[in-house]
Order: structure tokens, then C-alpha cells, then sequence
């Protein structure tokens, strides 16, 4: 198993053991400000090396995936969750929405098997971060007119993980593969250590959400563990049909598969207060998030390789 | 110092309502406000900045009587409920009175 | 705002002693707390938190009279004299005085 | 508690008069101060510690009602007026009241 | 244009769009804390290197350059700025005194095109930073006693970007090259990567400016933006006259056109609180700050070229 | 000399000389984190390449010095210091336990030269860290039932330091070499500017330390460097007859003649909180720590060198 995933089995230890071990929120800040720009600027030396055609297309399909999802989850979470409008609506927006720290893992999986991707994949992760928000509010909302969309719309959009991934995307793009060589010791030679310490503090923040999952229980659970793969599937289907490479599906397998845990809650904590943060927060990233590293992650590849043919 | 006296309310509350509790309180028409980096905890739980915002903000204002309860009252009726959030005041004195209007 | 009023009961001490003193606090039956991070001086000297628990915490309670008297007290027999340590307390008129026994 | 009465002297400043500041509640004989970051709004704009010492810090002094008079009437004759400033106190009930002459 | 340039407009961009992208205090102190030391071992280890003669004389030239500036901006802050002393004179020391930050996009420029500078750089970059602001007190205060020199030099020469600077170079030289070989993947390998991320939060802190700028508009702008050449002129000028190569005359340039943001700012806060602090620092951050960095540096250097006769 | 040390000079100098150079407390968290994980993990990739017999024994020696130490302090303490029972016992916890700053620069010492250490030395200095402190603890408080052992044991055991240690050594022990190569570069190629930066820190805040030391004065000096080069022989002798190698032997002797900064001074302040937490703390970091990495590593060299035959 690859390294980084074992300092988020440390974090989880920690945590759970009650330790004194806590990351700095400035160095938290840090370690997803490189991660991001890394991923972003990664995405943008490839597109500037290898320019490609019928991105608008795609790019209405990955769309379609971040809408489709959360009507999918909603009927769910009510249905059998049991779970009032607002908090059904929050969890469909955190699992439309993507985790970019479990897509880092998935680019870390498949570097260590020499596994290239498509270069639009980070591109994707942008265009999957949104509309799942917009959903879920409108699920919550409905008639109500209520919510201030313009302010809205403006966070979510220039929230700082849609910065600095797109701003990485561009910076790479404009810059190609020779003007980034400079950046490479910081961005890229780190990239691994920086997840690993990354996630150490997700280890011990999943580890602070296991008193609610103690108390809400046995349905988050069930919940964050059997959703991420019909959910990959869809985007694991969706990938090879839009003709992404293996890497490339694996990767949009594990964007669906993953809920998010930074731009959701923030943006649901506002729009639908009513909703329990904590509730969201836990299966998301108490439950789904440690499932997709250690087991999903795996399992997409293999349904990626399925699809095209190769085996897993 | 002379003897005049303003309300000085304390809003203890998530830090996610940072930006709005902001533009509220200009838009009620206090002059300022000092907010600093808190954690605690209470009705909702334990609340830590130990990850981005799951922290509390601790927000003061000096105002008049009239406006501390127009400031309470539009946080009970907006935030109350569906936010960790706890509310006092008290009198304190004041240098320079004309600032706090 | 009802004319409701309780105690706030404010701690400044070490930082090592968080832990500790929440725990004292929900035993005794507080129905909360607010910590924020702080440096001072006084009689035990500079205390800065430039290095790991080498600073001061800021602890505030709301309470009824009759606790924040029974949390001073337990400060006071169990840390005032080995720890860096003042208690101080004033009135505060609270919203939904329930929330604050 | 005995009701012993204090004075605590809140002061919302610049973080770069944090040296002077402190040296002057020296000077003038307090026996502590208590000081943590914060940042703010008031009649000389939005000041937030993003950067630097552009941030604000909000000192407490729990001192005898006449040093409390000399201290703020220090700080307005000194700093009031080119600094971003404001004073407030109010009455405290102290455990250890020798602690604080 | 080289890429961590772009990363100031990354900062400047989501600023102005008020994203939610902040850096957290303790990261800007890591990053400039880093940047100090690396410009200071490097010049060290170079000093090591290639013992030099002539410094003295070529200390006092510089050093003249520092007091020459503020004589100079004075006047025009009065006169045609229609500010008053205090605030004349606080302009007057911001321009004298120098950007490390400005320097630091120098040194990877020169670095781009493999361009060499003299090794006693670093050491002018010090040399620079003091007296302008003595200067600027002194303008402001003239006949008043009121200033409390002793405290107020010592909190120079002892203020942080000094003491790294100095102390970067000191332990440079007494390493020499081969002792620093261990330090080099932290200093040396990461120096764009570290720069890239301080010069967004540059940017962020620049758009925090764009208020002010709205305000006291037109002169401020202006000043900012014709005032760096002609000053680059008067460093290229000494730089050639003292025997600096290209490299060293485009630095001394980018030096003497560039205005301080840490150093002046903090100190005429305390010697001269009655200026108004936003108005230097719009200046020197706002607008010669961004002006220097993606038209000014190439003009210095176009401007070392020819006085060296080498063409631009 | 290794330039590491340099740094501490510096912020020693810098610290005495009231300059205003800080280091974040979040950047001073994450520097020890990334120093405590990096020597876990090249411990843990050690063991995993070359598995090893007679650990056991070897550890019960190693424990045996953590019970010894104090026994041996607290006597001097109480005899000569005429220190009380409760700063005696603090200062006998705080040498009995150990300093892991030390230990990295007793590190990086031997990197400088080419010197192998036995790969179970990290595992040491997780056994060297508590059993002092329990003996400190017993020998202030004695019949006293007062003491929580548990809630202490728990704390001292699920400290960050030893999470740190015991997780970087079980991942790196589960990744082996070629699982860790990814990881190299944020955490063995940055490891000596790592080392730099915290090294910069400590000397600021041994320069704090320095006013306790002109009160309490001689006799913290005087022991605090006196007792180091006796318990480094100590460790050097255990060292020798258990059969380390000479940078293992070395190492042991580090351990023993350092003394505790972080685990001791934060469990004796809850345990023995009559103890001045001053006094050990001034003796350990104010005067300890620089004799050992200026003058004690090279000394406990020797001894090692001497007794392994191979003259220094
Ligand atoms: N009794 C109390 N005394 C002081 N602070 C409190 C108290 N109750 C709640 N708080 C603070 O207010 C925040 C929100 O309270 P609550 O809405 O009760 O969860 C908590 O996280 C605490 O920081
Ligand atoms: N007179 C005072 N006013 C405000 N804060 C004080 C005062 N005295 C002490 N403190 C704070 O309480 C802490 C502990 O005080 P002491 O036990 O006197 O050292 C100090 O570090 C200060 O933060
Ligand atoms: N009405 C107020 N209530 C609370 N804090 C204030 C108020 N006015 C000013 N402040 C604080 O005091 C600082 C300086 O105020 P000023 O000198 O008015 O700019 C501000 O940055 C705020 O942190
Ligand atoms: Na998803
Ligand atoms: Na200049
Ligand atoms: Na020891």
C-alpha cells in the first residue's frame, strides 16, 4: 500500500487514542494551498504540451455527473435515511461534490504504477465541484426564495480551492514545461510528502468525527461505505465514454465516488443552516473519505480497467 | 475618564458567520467591532479551530443601550437557532464618548 | 434583551492546564465555556506563547452567581498557588437566560 | 469571592504599540496585562492581521480604580490620537484582590 | 515572463474578486523568513568564494544612494503631491529604503538567463535599508528632540529582515560552498517555489490596497508608477560607476527603485505616527511593487546593458 | 563546524539582543513534526532492510539508563544545588529523559562524516523518554497517593513526540526503502534546512532562558555543563558493552547527556506542579542544549571512538 495513506492510519490512531498530536490550522492551510496549486499546475503543463480537442463536450458530461448525483442521493437519504429535507439536501451536496485530498491520493496511485491520466482531469475536478452545491441548496430551498444567490454563486466560484486549481491550471498552461521546471522542487518533488502530512491531520479529523458516527451510527456508516461505488461507477462509465485513457476514468471514478468536505459544508452552512453540520461532515469524511483511500481508490482502477478491456 | 456609559455586547458564534455578522453590524449602524480567534463549547457541542472553520469567532461592540438590543435582537431572530451561538452585555465606561454613538 | 443577568467568570492562566480546567468546568455543571490563546504578565513573570504550552489561555464562563463562586473556590484550593493564575467575575445581562443555569 | 472591586482597562490598538504599550503598564505600576490578537473595524478602517503587524490587540489590565484613570489618560494623551484606539472599563470582582494594587 | 510572476496575479485577481484565499500570518513569516536566508547564504557562500577588494568604497557609494533618494522624493511629495510633512517624509523613507521581495524576483530573472551578479549584492541590499529611514525621520522631526534614536535604530538594525539577511550571509561565508551543500534543497532547490507563494499573497495583499488607491487615487498611482525609473537610473548609474557587472547593475537598480513595505513602514509607524500609513504603503505595495516586477526589472536591465555597452 | 549550528547561534545572538525575529509557534510545530517523522521513518527503513537479534536485551540496557539517570541526578540536585524536593526531582525527570534536537544534530554529525548508526537508535530514544519522567515524579511526590498515573502514563505515552517517533517507524518499517522514495524529498532531502530553521528557533528561545540564568545563576550553569559528558559516558559504556557500532555508541551518549524539553517540562508542570518549571527548563535548554551540540557531540564521539579502539 503506498505510504500516505499509512500517516492517515496514524492520524486515525492518534486521534482516536486521545494524543496531544495537532496540526497547526496555518500549517493545514499550507499543505491544501500546495496540493492544490500542485494538482492545478500539473493539469496545466499537460494541457499546454498536449492541446486537445472536444473539451466542450466532456466537459457538459463531467457537468452532467455533478447534477445527476445529487438527486440520486436525496430521495436516499430520505427514503431510507429517514433524514428531514435539509439534511437529506446537505448530504447530496457533499456527495456530489468532490474531495479534492482523495483525488490527490487516486493522482499518487496511479503515478506509482506509471499510469499516465488525461491532462483535463484536474479541470474536471473544478467543473465537479460546483453544481452538486446548487442542487442540493434548490433540494432544501425549493420555492423559497430565501437564498442569495449572486453572493452565493460568487463564494462557491471564488472559493479558494476553485482559485488556486484554476489559477495553478493557468499559471501551468501559460508557463508549459520549461517555465515550471523552477517551481518543480517545491510543487512537484514534494508532492507525496505533502499528502502524507496532509493526511495525517485528515487522519485526526476523521478520528474527531467518530463520537457522532458513535451516536448517529449505524446509517452514516452504511451510508459513507456503500454509496462511493455505484456513484464511482457512474463515473467510471461516463469516463470511458467520453473516451478518457484508464487513468483518466479511474480518475473520474474516484472525483464521483468522493464527497466533498470543504466547499460543501461551507456553502451549506450558510444557504441551509438548518441542516447538522455534522451529520454531512461525518460521513463524508469520517466514513467515505478513509473508504476511498484505502479500498476505493482500488476498486475504481479496476473498474476503469474493466471498462476498457484491460483487466484489472 | 468621565463617567459615561456605553453597552459593550459579546457575541460568541461560529466562525463561518464572520463576513455576514460583519456587514450586519455596520449595516445596524455600529461604528466598530473587535473580533478575535476563540474555541469552546456549549448546547452544540465542542467547537475547535483546530480545522479551517469549525471554530468560534468572539465579536465585541460598544454602542449604545438602544443599539445593543437592536444588535441582540437581530442575531436571535437570524442566527439563533440554527447556529452555535451564545449573546451578554454589559455597561462599561468609555474615553471618548462621541465615538460610540 | 431581559433584564436577566448572570455571572461571567474570567480565567487567565497557563495554557498546559486546558485540559484540566474543561473538565473541571463540566463537572462542576457549567453549561459551556469560551477559551481564546493569550500572553501577559504578572507576578509569575512574562508568559508568552512564542514556544508550545509556554503561553496563557483566556477562559470565560457564563454562569449563575452561585456557580461561578464554586468554580472560583475549586481554582482557587487547586491551582491558584503553583499555577499562573487570576479570577475575576462581573454581571452580564443575558439572551435566553435559560441556556445559562 | 470576596467583593473585592477592581477596575479591568480594555484596550483595542495597533499590534505594533504592543512593546510601548506594555513598557508603559510597567512604568505606571500595574502588576499585569493580558493580551491577545484580534482584528477589527472602526473610525480609522478594517484592520486584520493578514499581514504583519497590521493587526490589532486587545490589552486587559485589572488594576485599582485610580490607576486606571492614569492609564487611559496616558494612553490618550499619547497615542489616541494618531492610532487606531479605543478604551473601555468596567468593574470587576477579583479573588486575591492583593494581587492588584 | 517568468511563471511566479503570474502568481502575483493570481493573489491580485482573487483579491480584487474578494475570494475567501488567504494566507495565514505564520506561513507569510516562514515564506519571507526563508526568502532572507536563502538571499543571504547565497550571497555568503559566493563572498566565500570570490574575495573582494574595494568593498569599503563601493559601501559608501551605495550607501550615499540611500541617503541621496529620500532627499530627492521629498520635495516632489511635498510639492507636487500637496502632502503634508509627515506624510512627505514617510514616502520619502519608503522609497529609499528597498524590497527584498522586489530583489528577490531580480535574483530569479538574472537566474532565468543565466546572468551572474556580483557576490556583495546582499550585503548593499543591507546597506540600503537603514538610511533612508533615518532620513525620513529626520525630515519629519527636524528640530524636535521628541525621537528616541537609540531604541528606534536599534529596532532597525535588529528588526528581522536584517538579522537574517546578515546572518544568512555570515553563516554562507563562514560555511562556504561546501558546508551549505546540505542546506541547498531547502534554501537554494526550493527558492522559486517559496517565492511563487509569497508573491501571491503579495498579490492578496496588494488588492487590500486597491481601496485606498480608489481614494487618494490619481497622485499616489502615478507617483508610484513614474517614480522607480528615474531611481533605477541613479542605481544603475552608481552600479556601473562602481565596477558592478550587468548582473549587480541591474540588482542595484531594481534596489534603488524599489520601495520598502516591512522595514520603513514599521518603523515610521513609531518615529512619525501622525502620517497616515496606508498612503506610503499603497504606494510602495500597491502600485511600485506590481510596476517593478513586470515592467520595471526588464527596463533595469535594459538599462545595465547599455551602460555596460552590451545592448539590450 | 556543521552549519545547523550556526543557525542556533544566530538566534541566540538575535534573542539577546532583543531583535523581533519570531518563529510562528504553528511553524515551530510543524519543523519538530517534520524532524520527528523523518528520523522515524530512516530508523524504520533501517529496520527494514537489516532485521536484527538481541533487541530485547539491548532494550531492557537502554530502559535501565532512563531509571539510572535520575537516581543519579537527584542526589546532586538536592546535595549540592540545595534545591527542594520538587525542583530536585524536575531537574532528575528532565536529564533522565532526553532531547531529540540533540539527537538530530547528533545525527547530522555523523551524516557529515560518513558514520553508520544502528538502525534501531530512534526505537532508544523512544524508550529513553519515559522512564525518567516516572521516576521524577516518584521521587517528589513518594508516599503521596495524589498522582493520576494513568491520565499521566496515557499523556506521556500518546504524546506527540513519541506518536511522531513510534508512527514514522512503523511506516517507514512497513514501506521499506523503496516504499519511503517518494517521501525523500520532503523529509530526507530537506532534513539539515529543516534542522536549520528549528535550530534558528531554539537559539531565540535559549536567549529567553538567559534572564532565570543571571538570577538563579552559577549553580544551573555549573550543572548544566558538568552533568552531561558523566551520563553521556554512561550511554557510551551501556552503548559499547550491548554492542552498538561506533555512531551507535555515539548517539547512545547523546541521548544520555541530553536533557528534555518537551515531554519532561509538560508532564512534571501537571505532576509536580510546585516544581519552578523555570529552573529545569533553563538548565536544559538554556545551557545544556548548546554545550551539547557545540562541544558535547565531538566529545561523545571520542569517548565512543576510544571505546570501540579506534581512536578520535
Ligand atoms: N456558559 C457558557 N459560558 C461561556 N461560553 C459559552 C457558554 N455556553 C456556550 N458558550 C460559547 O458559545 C458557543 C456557542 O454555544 P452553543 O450555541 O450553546 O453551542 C460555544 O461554542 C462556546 O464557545
Ligand atoms: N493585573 C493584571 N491585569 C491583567 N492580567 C493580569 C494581571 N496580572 C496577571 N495577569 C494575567 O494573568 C496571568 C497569570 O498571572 P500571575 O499568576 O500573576 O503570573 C499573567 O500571565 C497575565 O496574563
Ligand atoms: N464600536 C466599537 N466596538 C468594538 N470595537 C471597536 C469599536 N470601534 C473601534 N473598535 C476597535 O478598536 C480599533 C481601533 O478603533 P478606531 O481607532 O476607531 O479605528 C478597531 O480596529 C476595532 O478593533
Ligand atoms: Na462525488
Ligand atoms: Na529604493
Ligand atoms: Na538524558
Amino acid at each position: 500500500m503506498d505510504p500516505v495513506i499509512w500517516f492517515f492510519a496514524l492520524g486515525l490512531v492518534a486521534g482516536l487514542a486521545k494524543s496531544d498530536l495537532r496540526m497547526p490550522p496555518a500549517i493545514y492551510d499550507l499543505l491544501t494551498m500546495m496540493l492544490l496549486l500542485a494538482i492545478g499546475l500539473k493539469g496545466g503543463v499537460e494541457l499546454a504540451k498536449a492541446p486537445f480537442g472536444g473539451l466542450a463536450l466532456q466537459g457538459l458530461a463531467v457537468l452532467s455527473i455533478g447534477f445527476l448525483i445529487p438527486l440520486l442521493i436525496y430521495p436516499v437519504a430520505r427514503g431510507l435515511g429517514r433524514f428531514g429535507r435539509a439534511d437529506s439536501a446537505s448530504l447530496a451536496a457533499h456527495y456530489g461534490s468532490v474531495s479534492v485530498a482523495t483525488f490527490a491520493v487516486g493522482v499518487a496511485f496511479l503515478a506509482d504504477r506509471n499510469i499516465s491520466y488525461d491532462s483535463q482531469m484536474p479541470l474536471f475536478l473544478v467543473l465537479l465541484e460546483v453544481p452538486a452545491i446548487v442542487v442540493g441548496i434548490l433540494l432544501a430551498r425549493r420555492a423559497s426564495t430565501n437564498v442569495r444567490w449572486g453572493k452565493l454563486l460568487h463564494e462557491i466560484f471564488f472559493g479558494k480551492s476553485i482559485v488556486l486549481l484554476v489559477g495553478g491550471l493557468a499559471i501551468g498552461w501559460l508557463a508549459g514545461p520549461e517555465g515550471v521546471m523552477s517551481l518543480k522542487p517545491l510543487f512537484f518533488d514534494l508532492f507525496k510528502g505533502v499528502l502524507a502530512l496532509f493526511l495525517l491531520e485528515m487522519g485526526l479529523i476523521a478520528a474527531s468525527q467518530a463520537k457522532t458516527l458513535r451516536r448517529n451510527g449505524l446509517f452514516l456508516a452504511l451510508f459513507g461505505v456503500l454509496v462511493p461505488v455505484p456513484l464511482a461507477a457512474i463515473g467510471a462509465t461516463v469516463g470511458w465514454m467520453i473516451g478518457l485513457s484508464v487513468g483518466g476514468t479511474t480518475l473520474l471514478a474516484v472525483l464521483a465516488g468522493s464527497a466533498s468536505y470543504i466547499a460543501a459544508p461551507a456553502a451549506i452552512r450558510i444557504a441551509v443552516p438548518e441542516a447538522n453540520p455534522s451529520l454531512s461532515l461525518t460521513a463524508s469524511l469520517g466514513v467515505t473519505f478513509p473508504f476511498n483511500i484505502f479500498f476505493g481508490i482500488p476498486i475504481y482502477y479496476a473498474i476503469a480497467s474493466m471498462l476498457h478491456g484491460s483487466g484489472a | 475618564m468621565p463617567d459615561e456609559t456605553r453597552k459593550l455586547l459579546t457575541i460568541v458564534t461560529e466562525a463561518v458567520l464572520e463576513p455576514d455578522i460583519c456587514q450586519t453590524l455596520e449595516d445596524l449602524g455600529a461604528s466598530g467591532y473587535t473580533i478575535s480567534n476563540a474555541r469552546g463549547k456549549g448546547s452544540r457541542g465542542v467547537r475547535d479551530a483546530g480545522w479551517s472553520s469549525s471554530g468560534n469567532i468572539r465579536v465585541e461592540v460598544v454602542c449604545s443601550n438602544n443599539l445593543a438590543q437592536r444588535i441582540a435582537e437581530h442575531m436571535r431572530r437570524h442566527y439563533y437557532d440554527d447556529y452555535a451561538m451564545i449573546i451578554f452585555e454589559n455597561d462599561v465606561q468609555v474615553l471618548r464618548p462621541e465615538k460610540f454613538p
